[in-house]
């Protein structure tokens, strides 16, 4: 058991989630609260539902950056079927789904099809889709979603009862989470197809030998991700109670950043859910710290990206280090 | 014998500017093991490869499969008509797990929705079993060595439980105690009734297993012949046209030391390796493979520095921390997997030839003399006979054989003080072989100290003057080449 | 040599000068007296340099198989703190000249600072490229900011802002720039000792470190280089500007990287020419100039740039599978 | 505008970037003031607030040959040379919004005054909390000239008018995001459990300090103020999370740009006290070249409904 715990691949980027979480929590106690990791969790629920899209593209050895302009799209497309056509909230989620799943399996013929590079393709899409939704709504903000849609965001899941009175819960919003994840889960571990987004991200040339069909594969993830944004959409949207559509601007490289931090692979073939939501809850605890230990606005921004480069870099030099002294003669 | 299996009828496959076959035909029967031979660039793997469904031949050409004809292959429908194969390049994934290495082809090729875990550990249990070895299922097979990553893939062909097996030169990286071991894999299997078809360049291993040999010559058909319808000569000159068996060298006497190895120790790969090269010698590293061969030799040219000893070059201590002051000392090092560590595949041979002469091309300006550049590989190409011969060509594009000529080339137009060659033969035909023998021997004579590793003991007491014998990272013993037999050897190595 | 040049005329340079040739004809039709304009063309050839040796800079990391999301914020460290210099200079009674001088040095020292940071992170370490030029460009924005303050530094010499808004015999200096650099940029990566490995690096860093090269000296000087370029690329727009900001160019970070592949640039490493960039800036260039003298709205602007994106590669695709057939 | 052949004037206004609901509103003004005086209205702008973007889009609206050019700088500095340019192609140069460079503009004009502006925030903040206590200053973007303009000079005036207000951390930057803005402000409440005011400069700022401030029940106890528009902030300010938004119309500052525009091409000079039909009654700085519309309106619980911006 022991042994087993110590091979687990994420566990560089686990000690430094730790150690980074007990730095804040001495410099502010209020960060280990209940009430703060439920604050984390509702406002970084997005990012952690997208980031389940991104792994899966990232292991077939693709990149999205069109992410962030297909869930603007979603959002725009998903308010307006809120103000015009129907409050109801599995339509909605329909809708949604639907919507980013079409635009998700633009991308994956593109790339599958037409075999143009995963981060040019999604590029073209991103300036094409973002352009047009801008060039539509033309930035205006959509308000008035409907009562009921809201009050559904307002709902939570379990509460919490505290000392003064108040209740805090696990946001309503969660369960999208939950779904992604669980979806992704078992996709990766329990399907052929699953198996086969490893395959192909580890070595395409003998996945197509094997009898798998990559195309297929590729457009089935780039079209699933799309689903998972539909998702994403969904729970943004009830959160904030509006559609904003410049409100996901390089809203990109944070999906891609937390992944990578994770441990996925930008090749292709290496990544898992569990790295990838500790990358998110890296990304998360470090954004949270900010303010919480005080740090002044404009160092904000330096320790940041120190503490990417430094983590990443610890996580790197540990892989070589045991690379460098792995066995391999059982010397005499 | 058994039934005819498959049979094929006017096979042909044009590549660009490349007639790879030539309407090849013939049958495989059930219960034979048939060997495919040729040189290198014959067409051996472009034919098991439309076998497979990943090439589609040229329109014209018959499969016949159990009475069905068909024009071409899917991989899937090659799977589902259980045919496996074991690649040249292993097609394996280096991020999967052992486990799923071998046996997540079945659940694709029985078109399942959904992973059966218990399922794959069984199989792959089992394949494994019938190997007589054993390995952590989940390992990822990256971490895994050449050879036992070899041994993957035979697993994972046992697994298919398929009709007509396939092995391209599956024995290139094993040694000789882990070919006998598949030979009586194969032989069990033919038992069982199912059809071998096996590719190698080392002609005694041929013998030892084949029952029927088919022959091509630059993607021609030649002929098809009993196991004793032919000896070892026949062979050979109906597959290059002419004679040829092992030169046996003469050996050099000692001259002065050019390379002294003092105490390399590497912890968890070699302990306490002394050694002295000298100039104009071939000395000979063998043992099993996993012995440590490539560490030390990894550690001379510094991939993978040892932890302490010395390296004395021309009787002075130099430190080779990098293989960029390996080189810039005079080491040549032929990597053994030319695939991952010897060639930039997607690459042209030119690119590939220059790779390490860059100082050379480049004058004081730093830019490449391009006329100089041709040159060189123009003459290298010639030299190593590389074909075809076209320098543009991209590397991946050429046969294994050739593949390996390229990376021979590379390492000596630099013109090394020491050359240290890790198998250099593999995958090479017997008349390229001779050629490559010819050229070291060459070599040695004008001055150069070679360290040669192979598994194949013919060819160390072939070429080798001395022949250092390792086991388990340790130099056990060492040998003069001139009065020992194979046995001799063996019997240090085990 | 006949079959050389067809090749070379079937090359995606070729098609892609092509597209270039359309595009810029189909403009001059739709606005002959404006984006015909001797006046035009000269805004063009002031506008294209910054972008273009950004783009150039983008494409030689590119090349070995990076990214370098970090480059226009190196840019504009490096304009920040040689303009922080030079304006306190002037200010503090220094000769313009001397001010410019040691503006100009610091400029580029400031980059190649960036240069070696993410170089030494990236070879020597070992980060992936994406995720260290991430951290980078943040970092580099919160030093920028620290500085600025959020502001803009200005009060540069008159002599300064000269550099980027003059011309010779009609031609403006930073395009005499932008030519010299891609010049130097050619000879380096296509013709140089060093280019050769930047591409073998880029196909395969294992085999190239086997092959005896310094895979990390060479990937160290490359950030070096290209975040020289991008120091360069920081002077132009300063001096254009005026000013010196941390968010100058930020723009142009996805436009470069679409640049280099729409010229041909593998975004896996280890290929791309030179002169195919510059094409594809020039095709983005004109685009641009052209619709916005149109008059098209902006957003769609930003979709024509994506579509041409995809079918430049589209196109791409479908020559390389006739050509595929056919032989 | 040689290929008009017309007389009809042409003017361009920028905006710092387009597809803001801000700037959107404007371009409603500025395209109706068009229509009204009969004058040819383009309105485009860089897609992102980019200085370097903006100069690009500028010289291809020299090359286009147009009669004004008013613009609202991302940065003053930046926009210098490419304005001479401008000039010396005979195009007037007016600045709106945000002020450029001041020599090389032949108008200024400005809803505000950003002082008095800053000042007007500050003293409504103080109506709701007190003027004592802890705040804090969420703003769009730490490099946004105007935004900056009014926090100092909202901070210069607590300095001084409010010694008792406590400023918890420097000015906290959103990314011009209500997200952001929301995540911030969670942020802040739990990093400073005194805090009493935030204020949000940029308008997704203040709402999302208020849907913060909601949804932790705590509407009593924090007062958020700030700059937003009356439409999208309708339901913060409803449900009394956000106690008060300040902002005047932005389509009546296009439509003043444009008619300013034209009356200065057809040679008028602004004069103080003027009245500008559809806009009211402006001000005009003694060096005779800098308008000011006015002041801003307050938008309340009680009055959002009676605007349509
Ligand atoms: N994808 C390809 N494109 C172009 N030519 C190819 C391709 N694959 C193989 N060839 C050419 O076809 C010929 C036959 O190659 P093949 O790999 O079948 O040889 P082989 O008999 O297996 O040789 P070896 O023993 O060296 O492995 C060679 O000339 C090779 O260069
Ligand atoms: N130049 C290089 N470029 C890319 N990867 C390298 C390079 N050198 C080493 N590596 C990788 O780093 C790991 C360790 O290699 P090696 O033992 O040669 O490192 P080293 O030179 O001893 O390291 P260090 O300089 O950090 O002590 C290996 O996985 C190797 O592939
Ligand atoms: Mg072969
Ligand atoms: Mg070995």
């Amino acid at each position: 058991m022991k042994t087993k715990l110590l091979k687990i691949k994420e566990l560089p980027i686990i000690l430094i989630l730790i150690v980074i979480s007990i730095i804040i929590s001495v410099a502010n106690p209020a960060f280990m609260t209940l009430e703060n990791f439920l604050d984390i969790l509702k406002s970084n629920l997005v990012l952690a539902i997208m980031s389940m899209g991104m792994l899966m593209v990232m292991l077939t050895g693709g990149i999205d950056v069109s992410v962030s302009s297909v869930i603007t799209a979603v959002a725009v497309i998903t308010g307006y079927s809120l103000m015009h056509w129907s409050s109801n909230l599995l339509f909605t989620i329909l809708v949604a789904v639907l919507s980013g799943t079409v635009m998700g399996l633009f991308n994956g013929l593109l790339i599958a099809k037409l075999k143009i590079p995963p981060i040019v393709a999604t590029l073209g899409t991103m300036s094409v889709i973002l352009g047009l939704v801008l060039y539509i709504t033309n930035g205006t903000w959509m308000t008035g979603i409907p009562e009921k849609f809201i009050d559904f965001g307002r709902k939570k899941l379990i509460t919490f009862p505290t000392g003064d009175g108040k209740a805090l819960g696990i946001p309503i919003q969660f369960l999208f989470l939950l779904v992604a994840v669980l979806a992704t889960w078992f996709i990766l571990r329990k399907t052929v197809i699953g198996r086969g987004i490893y395959a192909i991200g580890g070595n395409r040339d003998s996945a197509e030998r094997m009898g798998f069909k990559p195309d297929r594969i590729i457009i089935f993830v780039y079209a699933f991700e799309g689903f998972l944004i539909g998702l994403a959409a969904v729970a943004h949207t009830s959160i904030m109670r509006q559609v904003d559509p410049n409100a996901f601007l390089g809203f990109e490289m944070q999906v891609i950043a937390a992944v990578v931090l994770g441990g996925a692979s930008v090749l292709g073939g290496y990544g898992s859910i569990l790295g990838t939501l500790i990358g998110v809850s890296l990304f998360c605890v470090i954004n949270n710290g900010l303010i919480l230990m005080h740090i002044p606005t404009f160092w904000q921004k330096i320790v940041v990206g120190l503490i990417i480069i430094g983590s990443i870099s610890i996580d790197m030099t540990q892989k070589k280090r045991t690379e460098r002294n792995k066995t391999r003669v059982d010397v005499e | 014998m058994g039934q005819t299996l498959i049979e094929l009828k006017n096979i042909s496959k044009t590549f660009p500017g490349v007639k790879a076959l030539e309407n090849i035909g013939f049958s495989i029967d059930s219960g034979e093991i048939h060997a495919l031979i040729g040189e290198n660039g014959a067409g051996k793997s472009t034919l098991i490869k439309i076998l497979s469904g990943v090439y589609q031949p040229d329109s014209g050409g018959q499969i016949i499969l159990g009475g069905r004809v068909v024009e071409s292959l899917t991989p899937l429908e090659a799977l589902q008509s259980e045919i496996a194969v074991i690649y040249q390049d292993f097609s394996l994934f280096p991020n999967l797990s052992v486990m799923e290495n071998i046996a997540l082809e079945q659940s694709v090729k029985n078109n399942d929705n959904l992973v059966d875990w218990k399922a794959m550990e069984r199989i792959s249990r089992d394949a494994l079993d019938q190997l007589g070895i054993s390995l952590d299922l989940n390992t990822i097979l990256g971490d895994l060595s050449i050879a036992k990553q070899q041994l993957v893939a035979i697993a994972r062909s046992l697994a298919n439980n398929a009709r007509l097996l396939i092995l391209d030169e599956p024995t290139s990286s094993l040694s000789k105690n882990e070919v006998r071991k598949l030979f009586d894999i194969m032989h069990s299997l033919k038992n069982k009734g199912m059809a071998l078809l096996f590719i190698s360049h080392k002609i005694d291993e041929l013998f030892a297993i084949s029952d029927k040999f088919t022959i091509l010559r630059d993607g021609k058909y030649i002929g098809t012949y009993g196991e004793d319808e032919l000896d070892d000569e026949q062979l050979i000159s109906l597959m290059v046209g002419r004679k040829i068996e092992y030169t046996i060298y003469p050996k050099n006497k000692r001259t002065e030391p050019l390379l002294e190895v003092r105490g390399f120790s590497k912890k968890g790969n070699f302990r306490d390796i002394n050694f002295t090269l000298h100039k104009g010698e071939i000395l000979g590293l063998t043992g099993l493979v996993g012995a440590g061969r490539t560490e030390v030799a990894q550690a001379i040219f510094g991939l993978n520095p040892a932890d302490e000893g010395t390296l004395l070059l021309d009787g002075k201590e130099i430190i080779n921390s990098t293989p960029n002051d390996a080189v810039k000392a005079g080491f040549s090092f032929v990597p053994e997997n030319r695939l991952q560590e010897g060639l930039v595949l997607s690459k042209s041979i030119e690119d590939n030839i220059s790779l390490t002469m860059l100082d050379a091309l480049s004058g004081k300006s730093s830019l490449i003399n391009l006329k100089k550049r041709k040159e060189l590989t123009r003459n290298w190409m010639e030299k190593m006979d590389i074909r075809p011969n076209i320098p543009e060509m991209i590397t991946s594009k050429l046969s294994g054989g050739n593949q390996q000529r390229v990376v021979i080339s590379k390492w000596l137009a630099t013109d090394p003080k020491v050359l240290i060659v890790d198998e250099p033969t593999n995958g090479i035909d017997i008349g390229a072989k001779s050629g490559i023998h010819q050229l070291l021997r060459d070599l040695a004579e004008k001055g150069l100290g070679i360290i040669i590793i192979s598994s194949e003991l013919p060819e160390i007491l072939a070429i080798a003057d001395r022949v250092a014998v390792m086991r388990r990272g340790r130099i056990i013993t060492e040998f003069f080449c001139e009065n020992i037999t194979q046995e001799d050897i063996m019997s240090k190595a085990l | 040599m006949k079959p050389e040049l067809k090749r070379r005329l079937k090359s995606k340079e070729a098609v892609l000068f092509l597209i270039f040739v359309v595009i810029f004809v189909f403009m001059s039709i739709l606005s002959p007296t404006r984006f015909l304009s001797l006046y035009n063309l000269q805004s063009m050839a002031y506008q294209l340099p910054e972008f273009g040796i950004l783009a150039l800079s983008m494409m030689i990391v590119i090349i070995t198989g990076g990214i370098n999301l970090s480059v226009t914020y190196t840019a504009t460290l490096a304009m920040i703190i040689g303009g922080f210099a030079m304006s306190h200079m002037f200010a503090g009674g220094s000769s313009a000249g001397l001010s410019v001088l040691v503006g100009i040095i610091l400029m580029l020292a400031g980059s190649l600072a960036c240069g070696a940071f993410n170089g030494y992170v990236i070879a020597y370490i070992g980060v992936t490229p994406m995720l260290a030029t991430l951290g980078a460009m943040t970092f580099f924005e919160g030093i920028s900011l620290q500085v600025t303050r959020g502001g803009a530094i200005s009060g540069f010499p008159i002599e300064f802002i000269k550099i980027g808004n003059t011309a010779v015999l009609g031609i403006p200096v930073p395009m005499i720039i932008f030519l010299f650099v891609l010049a130097t940029v050619y000879l380096f990566l296509e013709r140089s000792r060093m280019g050769a490995t930047l591409y073998m690096i880029g196909s395969n860093p294992k085999v190239t470190r086997y092959s005896g090269i310094n895979v990390r000296k060479n990937l160290f000087i490359t950030y070096l280089i290209a975040s020289l370029l991008a120091g360069i690329a920081g002077i132009l727009m300063a001096s254009r500007y005026n000013s010196a900001k941390e968010s100058y160019g930020s723009s142009y970070l996805l436009q470069a990287v679409s640049a280099a592949v729409l010229g041909g640039t593998s975004i896996a490493g280890g290929e791309g020419k030179v002169i195919g960039t510059v094409i594809a800036v020039l095709i983005i260039q004109v685009i641009s100039s052209g619709l916005n003298i149109i008059g098209l709205n902006r957003y769609l602007t930003n979709v024509v740039m994506g579509l041409i994106l995809i079918v430049v590669l589209t196109i791409n695709f479908l020559t390389r599978e006739k050509q595929f057939r056919n032989n | 505008s040689s290929d008009k052949g017309s007389d009809e004037l042409t003017i361009v206004v920028m905006p710092k970037l387009v597809g803001i609901p801000y700037f959107n509103a404007s371009e409603v003004g500025a395209m109706q003031a068009g229509k009204d005086l009969g004058v040819n209205v383009i309105y485009t702008g860089p897609t992102t607030a980019d200085a370097a973007e903006q100069v690009r889009m500028l010289e291809d609206l020299i090359s286009k040959g147009v009669d004004a050019i008013c613009v609202a700088p991302n940065d003053a500095a930046a926009l210098t040379p490419v304005l001479m340019k401008a000039k010396s192609a005979g195009i007037a140069v007016l600045d709106w919004d945000t002020p450029a460079d001041p020599n090389v503009v032949d108008l200024s004009i400005h809803q505000i005054d950003d002082k008095q502006y800053g000042e007007h925030i500050w003293d409504l903040l103080v109506e709701g909390m007190g003027d004592t206590g802890d705040y804090a200053i969420i703003t769009g973007g730490l490099s946004a000239a105007n935004l900056n303009s009014w926090i100092d000079a909202g901070l210069d005036y607590a300095k001084k008018t409010y010694p008792g207000l406590n400023l918890v951390t420097e000015r906290i930057p959103s990314d011009e995001k209500q997200q952001v803005a929301y995540q911030k402000t969670l942020d802040l409440i739990k990093a400073y459990p005194n805090l009493k005011g935030v204020v949000g400069i940029s308008t997704p700022a203040p709402l999302g300090a208020a849907q913060a401030v909601e949804e932790k029940g705590l509407s009593d106890v924090i007062t958020v103020v700030g700059t937003s528009l009356p439409t999208d902030s309708g339901p913060y300010l409803a449900d009394g999370s956000l106690k008060v938004g300040t902002l005047w119309d932005p389509s009546k500052l296009g439509y003043l740009t444009v008619v300013m525009a034209a009356d200065f091409l057809k040679g008028n000079k602004p004069v103080d006290g003027q009245m500008v039909e559809n806009v009211g009654k402006i001000s005009v700085w003694p060096d005779g070249r800098t308008v000011i519309m006015g002041p801003p309106a307050d938008f309340t619980k009680e009055n959002y409904k009676t605007f349509n911006f």
